[in-house]
């Protein structure tokens, strides 16, 4: 089993028009800056972003966006610093925005790689971004139902994988990598360093290569 | 009289099945045999529910660890490649769809698929289910693995089943020391035969009507020493 | 901060009669045998535990039901060699049982950890152990409502444990010990090394301190 | 003229509220000015949204980090003792009631503890709300850190809020540049003012109802050099 692509078209091969794209990172730290640029590329069409943040700059979710490859995208904080690309489009009107709290997002993403379709969780009780969801009490505690966000690919970034597709992560650059990687059908990861199987501790792996289907070495 | 096949003769016909990558989950009983016939030949990697991908067995001369066991409690080994993670973790893998395959023992499989093999009722004591009902619907191929026919000579296919279920319309394949059949839209269709046994009395000794696939295929097994 | 206990009687302090106890460990492995037995020589009364499995032995969960301590036991596989302690209590009547399939308790479990009061889940749907619970329909497929389990404590087995309560494991002896750490009011983890602080590298914490309130070493 | 709290006043007395061993979250904005004035005294573990427990300001000294930053998206550091962990774990943390302290800025606070700060309808561009509504219920404690009256002079503490909601009846105390304010069942009662202050002065510029504690204090924060 050798999950090493030779490069980065290998790695993403076959994203069809209009998937649900679950990006890692949280602002710059772990977005998978090379997949999305090579994406871009592609320029593929009417694609769903699912990402905390909505990029800055030119590059990784920027590109995606300013090449018109998205038609809507799930965020909690779109705007960022230089988060030109997403405001420009979002103020013409050509992108939709699903604004979601975060821990909701990541609720939400867990839960489609759980096999859980929906939950209640407190969050956005009250609010307008609660508003028209079905609301539940329990205990006498009103929550609010929310359902899982299913990915067609993930993109993450890693520190390092192995062929199985074992990956690690650095330090805050982890944050929504892991949870990415299990709500996709297919997760493609963009590591640093390629890891000879079996030197990552077995009880250090973060992602465990059963949720990992690409791996590519990206120089940095 | 035709031989049929022995347990590890089962497992092994199961193990062989398997393509290099696949994520296979071994129930508890006699599928967790299958772990000793993996195929040199290919990587796959077994998920126990406990924690574990890459689990492999337990060679003689390995000093057994208390804390690396499979989901029956028996020791075992991990792959290089193996990792850890907790039962949250490794449910999500089988509740959410992860797993490639899960193998399971029962008692009965109606002709729809449905599954019946964590309890009998008329046995004394408190039940048990472990991860069974997470297993049957969480894997995106059920496998079952059981002899063709009860200690009794009852067949374990059924139109219904009788017993309590563990899931419905959730097995893809059977695979019996008879025969290994498929659940299909249209009912059961069998894949391969023993050498020598006739279709009739393969029927006979199903409580359920089977097909014989056109490209059916003899189910053959090398000899095995037991392992 | 500190929450290293000097011995197993501190740390297991204020555990009241009634109280829900989440037990990690899956089979031996991982099971809190030294606090359990601890707890039994209490004797508190009425608990219920949450276990994957009824104990073997009279040592840990077989001691803490023969000395009379719990009231109902929630399980995947009480039954296992040697649960002589479960099997005499449950077929006297004395033992309140509440079979749950073992992936919906690490996620029940889990979800009390996580504001979740409930989700739906494929699991148990068409079987005796979903009869009388709400089903709810999905893109055509039918699920099953369960509700989150929260603990008032959870026994924990952990290898390592540092001063501020940060966890490791060993192999699979890390199985429900750290879902059973995050759903719990009070966690208490018995651990076989205490580490200086800083000496578990905080890539490879599996349970943060957070989830942990009292660490006691015990001598294997 | 009494003198109103400076920014990092305020932020210092926030910081000097916890006790040894509280976990607690900082908001984006000022409540993350809180991490510089830790008090040396006592272990305090700072959670951050993006998966750390246990981080501390960057000094002069320590080179960036990219993949080392905190919830404003700023280089910060890792006390011993620390970790790491993924945003499904980093907001079971917060949803699931284990910090024991959140501190949010605020457009608007009610005297119900209802608070808006996460959007100004008439603001331009698209709206951003990040961890703000989680952290609003999840907390054991949730504080909120404001200057007592907008830019305009308008109160920040209000009767019903205006603003478009992060949480209802969620905040227990405010901390502003005036005075700390509980949220009880029986309305806003004032712990703390600074020195100068009349209670009638502070109540014109409360936009609700407030009462003064029996054991009221003097909100007192040293002179600070500019963190």
């Amino acid at each position: 089993m050798d999950k090493i692509q030779a490069n980065i078209e290998m790695a993403l091969e076959g994203i069809a028009d209009g998937s649900v794209i679950l990006i890692g990172g949280f602002g710059n730290a772990g977005e998978p800056i090379a997949l999305l640029n090579a994406l871009a590329d592609k320029k593929p069409k009417d694609l769903t972003v699912v990402t905390n943040n909505a990029g800055s700059g030119e590059e990784g979710i920027g590109r995606l966006l300013s090449e018109g490859c998205v038609r809507k995208a799930v965020c909690s904080f779109p705007r960022v610093e230089g988060s030109v690309a997403f405001e420009k489009l979002y103020e013409a009107g050509k992108l939709e925005l699903e604004l979601v709290p975060q821990g909701t997002i990541a609720e939400r993403v867990r839960s489609a790689g759980a096999g859980i379709p929906g939950f209640y969780t407190r969050t956005s009780f009250g609010t307008e971004l609660g508003e028209g969801k079905e609301v539940r009490e329990f205990d006498g505690v009103p929550y609010v139902f929310e359902e899982a966000i299913y990915g067609d690919v993930a993109l993450v970034k890693a520190h390092r994988g192995d062929r199985w597709g074992n990956l690690t992560y650095l330090k805050s650059a982890r944050n929504f990598n892991p949870v990415m990687a299990m709500g996709a059908t297919v997760t493609v990861a963009q590591v640093s360093e390629v890891a000879e199987l079996g030197d990552i501790d077995p009880e250090h792996v973060i992602t465990p290569s059963i949720f990992v289907d690409r791996v590519v070495k990206v120089e940095e | 009289m035709v031989q049929a096949l022995t347990r590890d003769q089962m497992c092994w016909r199961v193990a062989h099945d398997f393509d290099e990558g696949t994520y296979v989950n071994l129930g508890v009983g006699l599928p967790l045999g299958v772990l000793a016939h993996s195929p040199a030949d290919r990587e796959i990697i077994y998920h126990s529910e406990n924690g574990i991908l890459g689990m492999e067995p337990l060679e003689e001369s390995d000093e057994p660890d208390a804390n690396l066991i499979n989901a029956g409690k028996r020791p075992v080994k991990l792959m290089k490649g193996g990792s850890y993670f907790h039962h949250a973790d490794s449910f999500l893998m089988i509740r959410g769809g992860h797993i490639d395959v899960c193998v399971l023992g029962a008692y009965e499989i109606s002709e729809k698929g449905d599954l019946a093999n964590w309890r009998l009722p008329k046995s004394k004591g408190a039940p048990a289910v472990g991860g069974a009902m997470d297993l049957a619907y969480g894997a995106k191929k059920l496998y079952v693995l059981t002899d063709h026919n009860a200690k009794d000579g009852s067949p374990k296919i059924v139109k219904e089943c009788t017993l309590p279920l563990t899931g419905v319309t959730c097995v893809d394949r059977i695979f019996t020391d008879l025969a290994v059949i498929d659940v299909t839209d249209e009912g059961l269709l069998v894949r391969e035969m023993i050498d020598g046994l006739e279709f009739d009395e393969l029927q006979n000794r199903t409580g359920a009507p089977l097909r014989l696939a056109n490209d059916w295929q003899s189910l053959s097994v090398p000899q095995l020493a037991e392992a």
